[in-house]
């Protein structure tokens, strides 16, 4: 691998992955459809996951890269529960509003 | 290639405000996809190409067909849509939205004046296979385990039994 | 033997654990075989130890359990093993087990009769680990025991509100005591970083030499001995204490409890010596309860008051005797009163449960053709309380003021002594003829158990002949050097009791009607309420605290504590409208806890 | 990989097996009683091997540059497979009196052998990387245990639906928190270029670096403080806390947050991060509010299992405490094993606690069960349960002779060893708002009642008696496990 100048300079790299972050952080605190939520926090997720690949470019090691495939699996992993938690709710309820699941409170 | 890079970030940014502006599942879902593609594109240009084909592969590919999957399975139909168009509206939105603007401008204070020592070079995916079962072997088994605790839990928890109490399971 | 030296406190700590946890399910006779035969066990292991102990002649210490070891603190347990420790152990199973056997008889059929024997198990536990204990905490810890169950069963039969009180009153007066002795603790902790008496003593006898901790802590044990053995000024709880059961009195508000403070007093005889001035404090407060005591004793109406005056004025003479130095003295003397006074009291409780529960002596008289047997444990008992010839009290008297009189000459101390040693005399000679002449004024019921008469009997032997069991203190305790003591005062010690007896009988025949107008004295009703020890305190402590909270009942203080409770439950409230149970507004709160938290960080 | 570096790892690999041998046992033949002893065997053999790895966890053993096998791991790893033990054995007792809800509990053990290996894992974690899996495993396995009653025969809505709630509530904003935290270590990397803790140390004059680190740290602290259940990221452990099965409920308090607590401890030591004077403040502000909040809300809190939950928040409050001493070096090192201490009496105490609880209820409706007011007059119907009710309480309070009261002593020392008068002010506010509501439940307990409510005593009462036990011995004769506390 030879040496190369990144692409582009960090901080603009770091901004897009803060803005994608707060983009998400947002959906997850407006939606109150839960499939909504859950897409809001793979949009959360893949912006730390830019900053891991980013930062694996910038000093060249591969720990990013290895960063990325490790919140690749909890990605699924988290999917996979949260979707067979969904179907649970959708079978009780009807319906996938969140704050509809206020039963415990105090 | 800077430009085409700044192009995918707007994309993968305007894309993301429609997921979560979004009134349609179905649409949302595209839009994160489209998210997705861009990044991958943008992993591609910072010299991770193997981080770029699993985006594509494992994200796009296997985990939002997951997702795919399961709104179909729901299918809410047109009522659903107009419930979220009234959900959207309203005073619901500005709390939270200006709480993430703060939130990303305090990001943004702290983290411009990045100052690191960079040696950028591209990392193939022979740098990463070679990570991933060397020292990092405890990792990848690590992994196994965290699937296959979602396969155990997500099975148990989609299982129907059609005992009723006082019967032996 | 020495392993088994554990084992000594542990059954009856045992025993008492399972008759207080399930002792209520068990019947009464397996409740007795426990009770009384956990005390049996450990009387036979004691009396095997001392025999060995006689025979052998050295202090033993067991291993040590450590038990706490942090920031310069280091407490171990273990047990310690000596002439003094044989001599308690002794008194204590040896007493405790006769009592304990009397016990059987006398509380048989009473409804708490398993949680008795649980209380009074546990309270045989306590002590034997507080005169078994090498070290402060040990010892503090069976010091605190006994006095939990001194209050529990002077409140035994809890349902009468008097009995309650009485039990509150002795916890109160005597937590005063404990306090100082936590305090001398305390300092030791401090001074020398370990709790372990036998080290306690010995650096503070290198390194106290001439300073004024010896001084003060002298001063607190002193304390905390005085609060234990109900001398002045905390004597007061002792009289009230008799609400108990009988064999209670007798077993822990005379033979045993209530002479801790002289154990401990003995025990950390190496301190008191670099104390000079304490010493002399100590024989001043014995002389003064001892001849104060004496005289309330002289003119009470309650059978057991006057035997509870008469345990306060006793123990008086133990604590003058280790003031005076005559340490050995004071724990024959602890010995043999241990002895009559039990006596004294189970004797008394046969009389007053063949009167059916009457204690005042007013009503009792002519019992002697119709009790024979409890007039003659009387006899002996009074006997050896007035010490008179050839019973045990009268050689450990003796000893007292013989040796007092040695160390210290003609000092007021000793003549209060000397005084006490008639008025002694006096009271228990009125009591026995109250008693058992006269006329008869209430017809007992003869009750007449062999459980009830084997201890009384074995007692008997003991107060006459106790006085010939040998104390091994020779190591303990320095030996006096012999002193010259004039015939004259010889002469004084040996009269003195006569002298009491003489004017007893006296007036007792002649002097029917100035005995009337005496008793209605002011003088008389003083001494009879304890010197009005009980009226200054609660003119001087209760009636003004009690004043004080009356007059704070809307005070200024509670304000601010009223704030604080009032804040926290707005704050309560406050932040539990927060928590409404809707997802996303928890995750706001995560969201504004990041902002708060990059706002901390970018200060 | 060496055979030396295998041994070290026995522990790990025995539970590894137990997770993989339950779950082939679950897929061809479902026997309760099997299961339950291959998982509690399972665990035995890991303890048992983790004793016969004291040479090496002397030594200290680097496996890889993710691992770290030493004195310190071996402490809480055998701490945690002790509560991973006991919350089986609960478990087992508590859905066995459950038939109504139909739930096949095969599961539920190889869910909670992962929820261990994730502990364990932390708990020898020297690196980001082993760090987030141990944390990710840990959650993902505790997801699906928290909502564990949803699976299996549909029961009436009534009775699934708190588990749905609260596995729903928890997966989401945990999900939102490990964003956090996975921003934070992306910066951290971005700024040292590695994720072993031991490298990732930053100068203690940041300015010279950006505020890049700053941010990163910030912002990993926001995902573990997440997971301790930290004010002002405490609110989802109330209402998870009340949903989930209790034997559950319990995990999440001990297991979970004892193991973050651990990894917590060694990054910091590791990465000198204490040294940064915004982080201490940080986790200053941290514990002051979590004290102060966490007893606040449990002040007139009406659901046992939500006030302990409060509790616990403030508990965590106390520890942090101990987090920051172990920062200073005059104090860092009893600081350590005051943390131990604390954390091995917060778990017993609270494994009690709910132990008592789950054996109290199942009497009727799931979620009336843990009113307060079913408690009433416990000491007068069960005398031995009511002892051991107050006694566990006591000890939550910190007084003498429970194991509580040695835990907070330590705290105290190792806080004022450290200078850290203001917080230990703090510390004695929350215990005295503490005490409050402790006692008010020992009053419940003794309230005489002449209505019988429908509590009734259940079959886990021997484990409440035998932790009840443990409590007060260790509270009177601590010594033995004081000769085992660990270093760094």
């Amino acid at each position: 691998m030879e040496s190369q100048g990144l692409l582009i300079p960090i901080e603009h790299g770091l901004l897009f992955a803060a803005a994608l972050f707060c983009i998400g952080l947002a959906g997850v605190l407006t939606r109150r459809n839960l499939l909504f939520m859950l897409m809001s926090l793979e949009l959360m997720l893949n912006a730390a996951a830019f900053v891991f690949v980013l930062a694996g470019a910038v000093h060249g090691n591969a720990d990013g890269q290895v960063m990325f495939i490790l919140i690749l699996t909890l990605a699924a992993a988290e999917v996979a529960l949260a979707l067979a938690l969904v179907v649970q709710l959708y079978r009780r309820r009807r319906s996938l509003d969140i704050d509809s699941l206020d039963g415990m409170r105090g | 290639m800077p430009f085409l890079f700044y192009l995918c970030a707007l994309i993968a940014l305007l894309a993301a405000w429609q997921v979560i502006r979004g009134v349609n599942a179905m649409h949302a879902l595209l839009y994160l996809i489209v998210v997705l593609l861009a990044i991958a594109l943008m992993f591609f240009m910072l010299g991770a190409p193997f981080a770029a084909a699993l985006e594509v592969i494992i994200y796009a590919g296997a985990i939002m067909v997951l997702m795919v999957f399961v709104i179909m399975m729901l299918n809410q139909g047109d009522s659903a849509v107009g419930q979220e168009r009234a959900w959207r509206a309203g005073r619901i939105w500005r709390g939270p939205a200006l709480l993430c603007a703060v939130l990303l401008a305090q990001l943004g204070y702290l983290l411009l004046p990045a100052v690191v020592s960079a040696d950028a070079a591209a990392v193939d995916a022979v740098a990463v296979g070679r990570a991933l079962y060397g020292p990092y072997l405890l990792l990848v088994e690590l992994a196994s385990m965290l699937l296959l605790a979602a396969l155990v839990g997500a099975w148990h928890l989609t299982r129907v039994l059609k005992h009723r109490p006082g019967e032996e399971v | 033997m020495t392993a088994w030296l554990g084992w000594i406190p542990a059954l009856p700590l045992f025993s008492s654990l399972v008759l207080l946890l399930v002792g209520g399910r068990l019947g009464q006779r397996l409740v007795t075989l426990l009770g009384v035969g956990s005390v049996l066990g450990s009387a036979l292991l004691s009396g095997l130890l001392i025999a060995d102990f006689l025979a052998e002649g050295a202090a033993v210490t067991t291993r040590q359990l450590p038990w706490l070891s942090s920031m310069g603190l280091e407490v171990a347990f273990g047990l310690y093993f000596d002439g003094l420790s044989a001599v308690m152990l002794g008194v204590i199973t040896g007493v405790g087990l006769l009592i304990h056997l009397y016990s059987a008889a006398y509380m048989a059929g009473d409804e708490g009769y398993a949680r008795f024997f649980g209380y009074l198990n546990l309270f045989v536990g306590a002590m034997l680990l507080l005169v078994l204990a090498d070290d402060f905490l040990l010892l503090y810890l069976g010091w605190e025991g006994v006095g939990l169950c001194s209050f529990l069963l002077i409140g035994f039969w809890y349902r009468e509100p008097a009995n309650g009180y009485a039990a509150r009153k002795a916890f109160v007066v005597t937590r005063v005591g404990d306090i100082a002795l936590a305090v001398a603790l305390l300092i030791m902790i401090q001074q020398f970083g370990t709790l372990h008496i036998q080290t306690v003593i010995e650096r503070a006898q290198l390194q106290w030499l001439g300073s004024d901790w010896s001084f003060w802590v002298a001063l607190l044990l002193l304390g905390g001995a005085v609060g234990k053995s109900a001398q002045l000024p905390l004597q007061t709880w002792l009289p009230d204490a008799m609400a108990g059961p009988t064999p209670v009195s007798a077993l822990i508000h005379a033979a045993t409890m209530v002479t801790a403070g002289v154990y401990l007093i003995a025990r950390t005889q190496g301190i008191f010596l670099l104390a000079p001035r304490i010493m002399e404090l100590v024989a001043l407060v014995g002389a003064l309860t001892l001849f104060l005591a004496a005289c309330s004793a002289l003119v009470q109406h309650d059978l057991k008051r006057v035997l509870a005056y008469s345990t306060i004025s006793q123990i008086g003479y133990m604590f003058f005797a280790l003031g005076a130095g005559a340490f050995s003295a004071a724990i024959f003397h602890l010995m043999t009163h241990a002895f009559f006074k039990a006596l004294l009291f189970l004797a008394a409780g046969q009389v007053i449960l063949s009167l059916h529960h009457e204690q005042d002596l007013r009503r009792m008289g002519g019992l002697l053709r119709r009790l024979p047997f409890s007039a003659l444990c009387f006899a002996i008992g009074c006997a050896a309380l007035a010490a008179l010839p050839l019973t045990s009290g009268f050689y450990s008297k003796d000893a007292i003021l013989l040796q007092a009189y040695g160390l210290h000459g003609g000092s007021l101390a000793w003549w209060l002594a000397l005084a006490g040693a008639a008025v002694t005399a006096l009271y228990s000679l009125r009591l026995f003829l109250k008693l058992f002449f006269g006329e008869a004024v209430t017809e007992p019921s003869p009750d007449m158990r062999p459980t009830l008469v084997v201890p009384l009997a074995l007692l008997c032997l003991l107060a006459l002949f106790g006085a010939l069991i040998p104390q091994p203190l020779g190591a303990v305790f320095a030996p006096l050097a012999a002193t010259e003591v004039p015939a004259a005062v010889h002469g004084a010690i040996l009269i003195m009791p006569w002298l009491g007896l003489v004017t007893g009988v006296l007036l007792w025949r002649y002097g029917r009607g100035f005995r009337q107008r005496w008793s209605d004295s002011a003088l008389a009703r003083s001494w009879r309420a304890g010197w009005g020890f009980d009226a200054l305190y609660d003119g001087l402590l209760v009636q003004p605290l009690l004043l004080l909270a009356r007059l704070n009942r809307k005070d200024l203080a509670d304000r601010p504590v009223q704030f604080v409770a009032w804040l926290s439950a707005r704050g309560h409230a406050w932040l539990s409208v927060t928590q409404n149970g809707r997802l996303r507004r928890y995750a706001a709160g995560i969201a504004l806890g990041a902002v708060l938290v990059l706002t901390v960080v970018t200060l | 990989m060496t055979l030396l570096e295998l041994r070290a790892l026995l522990p790990l690999l025995l539970v590894a097996l137990t997770i993989l041998a339950a779950m082939l046992l679950a897929a061809f033949c479902r026997h309760r009683r099997l299961l339950f002893w291959v998982y509690q065997l399972g665990l035995l053999a890991a303890l048992l091997s983790l004793g016969g790895n004291l040479g090496i966890q002397a030594q200290g053993l680097e496996v890889t540059p993710l691992l770290r096998v030493d004195a310190f791991f071996g402490f809480f790893a055998a701490l945690f497979i002790l509560v991973a033990m006991l919350v089986g054995l609960m478990a087992a007792q508590y859905f066995g009196r459950r038939e109504h809800l139909a739930v096949p509990l095969e599961e539920s053990y190889v869910l909670l052998a992962l929820c261990l290996l994730g502990a364990l894992v932390l708990a020898a974690a020297q690196h980001l990387a082993a760090l987030f899996i141990g944390l990710e495993l840990m959650s993902v396995a505790s997801f699906a245990l928290v909502a564990y009653p949803c699976g299996g025969a549909p029961a009436s809505d009534r009775l699934q639906l708190p588990s749905l709630e609260a596995g729903l509530k928890y997966l989401l904003l945990s999900s939102v928190a490990s964003a956090f935290l996975l921003f934070g270590m992306a910066c951290l990397y971005l700024q040292t270029g590695t994720l072993a803790f031991a490298r990732l140390s930053l100068p203690p004059d940041s300015t010279a670096s950006g505020l890049l680190p700053l941010a990163g740290l910030a912002m990993l602290l926001i995902g573990v403080a997440f997971k301790l259940a930290l004010a002002p990221f405490h609110m989802w452990s109330p209402d998870v806390y009340q949903g989930a099965p209790t034997p559950f409920t319990a995990l999440i308090a001990t297991l979970s947050k004892g193991a973050l607590v651990v990894v917590l401890l060694r990054y910091l030591l590791l990465s000198q991060a204490l040294q940064i004077e915004q982080i201490a403040t940080l986790l200053m502000a941290l514990a002051t509010l979590s004290i102060l909040v966490g007893n606040l809300l449990a002040l007139r809190q009406d659901d046992m299992k939500r006030l302990l939950a409060y509790s616990s928040i403030a508990h965590l409050g106390y520890l942090l405490v101990v987090v920051l001493a172990a920062g200073q070096t005059v104090s860092s090192e009893f600081a350590l094993q005051a943390g131990a201490f604390y954390l091995l009496a917060y778990s017993l105490t609270t494994l009690a606690a709910f132990a008592m609880i789950s054996a109290l209820s199942g009497g009727g409706d799931e979620n009336r069960d843990y009113r307060l007011h079913c408690y009433r007059g416990l000491c007068w119907r069960a005398p031995c349960l009511g002892g051991c009710f107050m006694l566990i309480l006591l000890s939550l309070a910190g007084i003498p002779l429970t194991v509580g009261f040695i835990g907070k002593f330590y705290i105290f020392a190792a806080g004022a060893q450290a200078g850290l008068w203001w917080l230990l002010g703090v510390v004695v506010l929350g215990s005295a708002l503490g005490l409050y509501y402790y006692l008010r439940i020992i009053l419940i307990l003794l309230q005489q009642d002449d209505e019988v409510s429908d509590l009734v005593f259940h079959n886990g009462r021997w484990l409440v008696y035998g932790l009840t036990l443990l409590l007060l011995l260790l509270g009177i004769y601590p010594l033995p496990v004081m000769q085992w506390l660990p270093l760094l």
